[in-house]
């Protein structure tokens, strides 16, 4: 079994390989995971930005970009004083044992100590691994900003984005990708590339956020449409080319997996625009922009788990099931709930996480087409649920903690008359668009 | 008949929409404009170039109604329309001389 | 002379190199091939999208971007159900000699039977190539859809686009480059990138898509300015740099000659726009937006097939020359002729890859800066009208015929009214622009 | 002491390394730098574009694509013409000595005489660098036409373009790059990827133009903010994205460096982030959309010189304070002195140029975290200040030069009637926006 | 002189404003509006959220022109904008008391 | 009461609204619309189609005035909105019967 877990481990030095042995640098490797790293980060900016930023009213649409660029600010600089030393420190972890560096890695490598950003770490420079994790860091708080969208103050969102990153996100990370010793490495979760520390870790805290928050003022009486689909569906668009950074870059190497990665991840999004408007088509008649893109991404959700350990039946099977329960939590579960979740995060990454994360321990096995031998579906699927609902139970009552405190302390809402006028004035002294 | 022009707060467009209904207003044209009044505006700032921004966005809402129907429609948008904050807007009342149904060639009162 | 057809030759196994007889990955190339994967995708969505929803009018914007995710989604799927291995199995073919599955691939790797994409196939897993050939699968029907933008209704659409890619797509890319024994390999047609199989083939069925279903109503009595010239210019910048992936990628390796691919390529764009300033600042006295950004693009189509085995001088004037050619088509014969191409489909890609088809003839020889050693003008430039024609030909009558047959099965048109409506809410329930 | 000015020359033959002796590709620094150069294309357009495009008022939207496309349509063929050996030509040059070579080089490559881009030099195929090189020449007098916007004449703008990369781009970027023997490679400046052939040379063309060409109608009496700033921003994502490959990619190799340079770009961007926004908030209570943006750009502008040769905390206080001298230049500064830069060309690259040149002869010292052994931070600020003194000096003159005789021949602005309909309708026939 | 205030479908504006010049007019002024009426309006769906639409996008037509041109330009505009399906639009006629133009200060009728 | 509504050219707007508040005008509202008359309009080409571009962008400018303002106002607006060239546009004049505060239900004059 080849886990990403076991992979990353080999890169920080846990094991060794004959790369990581000789510290030499691997140009392909390199020019891989360089080139994985910058389609990561432009997920973030300008697609994710533009994916939320369409949907917003057009008085909010810069608080969207506004906060993506601070957050990315700070948790950057936070990253290499100690983001980077929380996730892959491994100090005090051994495999199958369970310490407190199995929850969370030591401070050893805080500012960057005794890390040679150009020393070879299993063919690459641990400086281009160093950007690559950071990207991660910096796009998972920022998909749970889509959650308390157009009502958060700004300083309560940076604030709350840095903290929330800090005990929810790093801790996650550390627990699936942190190797041996690592919580849900020691359980033996199947997590490719980031089902749980990225997707349901970011779409649980969304809920925390707009439950503590409240609904928009006038939500659902007034409509609030999408000021600007073609913005949400050139994200949407971006988003999908740069999750093959992501979803292939996460095996930190290239070799013949990455065929599989890449294969699965375009078909789980391919069946994921397919689930969706047969949802739609069958529900209203018709398909919508603003439908197959969500499903797109949900197929994409629902595969990031997966992508290493399934054959290209179960991808497609994966991507549909994945969009078809969000397409029902997002067009019929919120609503009965009636939390007002601006921009479905929930909806999209942790529904799509969630079935993503067990669908995982199902396909994986081989008589299913998967990839993981000797694969008990039935152990597996407790091992995968269970690390689904540790994932739940710590981020939502971190996230909770997290907002009553910096509601506490400063509030999180702005005041009703600056909601109305928008947050682009009201928080930034600017207009999106002028005539 | 009388046309009645109302300048109103843009988020407050379905709330006047149901109440002239209710008033048995049967047409209604809605435009956005910009308003200056004495509400006052906001600054906006470009790379430190600061503008006064004075013009406000608002809703100006026409509906011609026949003579009787004036004070109800007044009333009608009054009370859906206002917050009781400065900006709430306006109501002014001309007189119409000839409106005319293009589709059927209907005047006066039927055209409507 | 190196062939993209022998190369992808070697890639299937048909004769072998060093690295496919070790089946070992090569990082470098596998690192390229993703990464070109990714700009070929981007073309697509959100390049071409974005390129074609500028310019059709706001109220049809949405339609053309669910048309592309939708084809899409149906097409990855079928890609791995028959459509890879009618395109690259190889079975039943001789080099020289003519048998069906000159035409047409078999169907031995449908459903990836016998696939193993972790596998290397000259040094990348084949799971790599199975997606990179699917995003030209994939864009290639795209292309196609802006002929007949504002008035198809989406059922139709998407409904052709799935038969077109079986009918027309999958056996001119199989006669291209299915490798020895296959149509146009045999004759010893020069086409690098996809001049035939991409641009003549989506070019011609884009004419008969248009004539077949008719001008949009009002066309051209009412003015239909582009709604948007921003998104049309910043989707054909995408669409300019993602040609790299898909021409340099073509080759489906890394060597000397991506070097003179990447210098050709971007000369072949250079020019175009050149070729079309020109054209507009003698006719009109000023080049316009669309008018480069259009010159960019013929400049790109007219140099794909040539851009391996032509000269930095032989790239300039192909450029140059397919410009002004498709210049006219679009500015001049369109008009004569009266047919209504939305987005010009045949005016850029038809005449662009049928006049960079028959120049990549004249300018591979060695006597004109080009680099396929003893090419006989005369001959090539035959059998390069022949491939020409013969892909006029075939695409023209099965386009027809399967336009024909959707129309008299469920209607190719939507009802006026709808077509007045726009495209974006009578087929979609959606506006692309709220206040 | 690893300078790109070496690296360069190695790849230019003049020294050599194993790869260059036996001429072989290297598959991973070829596909890295293949995917540089696509990243930096796509600075440009779109990138570059939007983000000028956003902040000009609507009706000039499409000139600053047009300038840009054609722009680069011209500058790529005289690239291949003479561009390329005027930058790279070492005839004549010694090391340590100087001769008019040390300003620019010779002719022997031009019309790319004797190179075949198809041969390996530095493991990468000759045609892959001429196209990254030519991608340099493209952006940066692109950058410049920031600074004239809005009121220049098409035709004007189109010729100050091409003279001006002949004149001051093309002998500033040898004096840089152009190997030992150069001028600044004498000096021993401090410039890894472009901070003075670049952005101070950029920056101060583009101080000359608006000086020579006058202030816009009516600025700054009459309002003039940003038409799209979405727009703005997402072209500001895409330049930051994109500067991976022009940091990273101006290294021409893959080695452990490109782990340095990759992280202390990203924390440049991030901390320029940071400072803009303290800035904002310190001086008006809140961060802006446009401040963050321009705040990670002027970041990336600083590091640019840098990133190699200083640690992580140098590159976060070189982004920091680079950050902040722009702030001031173009809040305060650009105000005092009255002269109207549409774009903030020399507030952004001309300052934060200056500025990153200065601070990376103090942050490149070992004793600060630096990587540059033995170096001296006395005398190597002295020769960066000279490198920057001379950059300013020439190009301030040569431009003005330029601008003067262009005025002279055809006239550099439009009439006032246009400047008020707007570039775009009258120099170009089109509107961007069409309802 | 006499305001005309047309309310007509969008895609018939080229058609009104030829119809107008052959009727002698020589100034119109035109706004993008929504209009309510009669006509029925469509659903939107986003992410299952419904709107009714019913404010339909409408062009307001307006011109002032002199008294004895009144009828002839009612016609001309109800011959060109209409399609004789419901939503054509309609016609209002105020009376305006005084008109000058800008750049001469001419008045009257002969502003026009 | 008088409705004065200025055609004007967009970028002489903010002039034309310092004139009004200096004549004592408390309330304006804007409405961008496209104008048609003696002012040429421009030709756009789009790949080789052409269209003649006839309606020019123009400001609507509204303000609801008390009757001893209107020759004032009317003043104030010429002199700022001038240029002297064709296409500068027009005042109209309407007679306005009644004026509602949406916001305290005053009228009339004291509505303004
Ligand atoms: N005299 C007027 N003529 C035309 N429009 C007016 C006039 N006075 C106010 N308005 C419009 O009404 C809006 C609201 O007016 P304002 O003075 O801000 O508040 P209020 O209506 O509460 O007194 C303004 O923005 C403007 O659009
Ligand atoms: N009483 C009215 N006052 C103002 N505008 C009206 C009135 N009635 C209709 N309109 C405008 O005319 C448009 C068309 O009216 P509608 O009732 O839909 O159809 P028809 O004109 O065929 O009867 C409406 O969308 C609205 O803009
Ligand atoms: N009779 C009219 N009715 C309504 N609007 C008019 C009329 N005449 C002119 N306009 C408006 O005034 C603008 C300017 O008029 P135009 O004839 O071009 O120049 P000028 O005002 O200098 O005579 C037009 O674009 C139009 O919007």
């Amino acid at each position: 079994m080849i886990s990403r877990a076991l992979i990353a481990a080999a890169f920080l030095g846990v094991s060794s390989t004959a790369h990581a042995a000789t510290g030499e640098i691997d140009t392909g490797t390199t020019a891989w995971l360089l080139t994985a790293t910058l389609f990561v980060l432009m997920m973030c900016l300008p697609g994710l930005a533009l994916f939320y930023g369409g949907v917003v009213r057009a008085k909010n649409v810069l608080s969207i970009f506004v906060q993506m660029y601070v957050s990315a600010g700070v948790i950057g600089v936070l990253w290499v004083i100690y983001g980077y030393s929380l996730v892959v420190d491994t100090t005090g972890m051994v495999e199958g044992e369970y310490s407190f560096n199995s929850f969370v890695g030591g401070l050893n490598k805080a500012l960057l100590a005794g890390v040679d950003p150009q020393a070879a770490a299993s063919g690459v420079p641990e400086g281009v691994l160093i950007v690559f994790l950071m990207a991660f860091a910096i796009i998972t708080p920022a998909i749970v900003a889509g959650a308390f969208a157009e009502r958060m103050k700004f300083s309560a969102s940076v604030l709350f984005l840095a903290l929330w990153f800090t005990f929810c996100y790093a801790p996650v990370a550390h627990m699936v990708w942190g190797g041996p010793g690592a919580l849900m490495v020691n359980w033996g979760a199947l997590d490719f590339a980031g089902g749980t520390a990225v997707h349901i870790n970011s779409g649980v805290a969304g809920l925390a956020a707009c439950l503590v928050l409240g609904k928009r003022t006038n939500y659902p009486r007034i409509p609030m449409p999408p000021h600007n689909l073609v913005l949400t569906l050139t994200g949407a668009s971006m988003l999908w080319v740069g999750w093959f950074g992501f979803n292939i870059g996460s095996g930190l190497a290239v070799n013949g997996q990455v065929g599989l990665v890449m294969l699965n991840t375009q078909l789980g999004a391919c069946a994921g625009i397919l689930g969706w408007a047969l949802m739609e088509t069958l529900t209203r008649g018709k398909p919508s922009a603003l439908g197959v893109a969500s499903g797109a991404l949900a197929g994409l959700v629902g595969i990031t788990p997966a992508c290493a350990f399934v054959g290209a039946g179960g991808a497609i099977v994966i991507g549909l099931l994945t969009s078809v329960a969000c397409f029902y939590a997002i067009t019929d579960l919120k609503h009965r709930f009636g939390y007002d979740d601006t921009l479905d995060v929930f909806g999209l990454h942790g529904v799509g996480g969630i079935v993503g994360a067990i669908l995982t321990g199902l396909f994986a096995a081989p008589s299913l087409g998967g990839t993981v031998e000797g694969l008990d579906i039935g152990r597996q699927l407790l091992v995968q649920t269970a690390s689904v609902v540790f994932t739940i139970v710590y981020c939502l009552a971190l996230s909770w903690a997290i907002l009553k405190l910096i509601d506490w302390a400063i509030g999180l809402r702005v005041v009703q008359e600056d909601e109305e006028e928008g947050l682009d004035i009201t928080s930034h002294h600017e207009s999106a668009y002028n005539a | 008949m009388k046309l009645i022009t109302a300048i109103i707060r843009p988020f407050k467009i379905d709330a006047v929409r149901e109440a002239l209904t209710e008033a048995g207003v049967t047409g209604i044209t809605v435009t956005e404009v910009k308003g200056f009044g004495r509400q006052k505006g906001h600054t906006e700032v470009y790379r430190g170039a600061e503008y006064v921004v004075n013009f406000l966005p608002k809703i100006r809402l026409e509906t011609v109604v026949a003579d009787e129907l004036v004070d109800q429609v007044l009333a009608a948008i009054r009370h859906s329309a206002g917050t009781g904050k400065v900006g709430d807007g306006k109501l002014f009342v001309c007189a119409v001389e000839q409106a005319v149904r293009i589709r059927t060639g209907e005047t006066g009162v039927d055209a409507l």
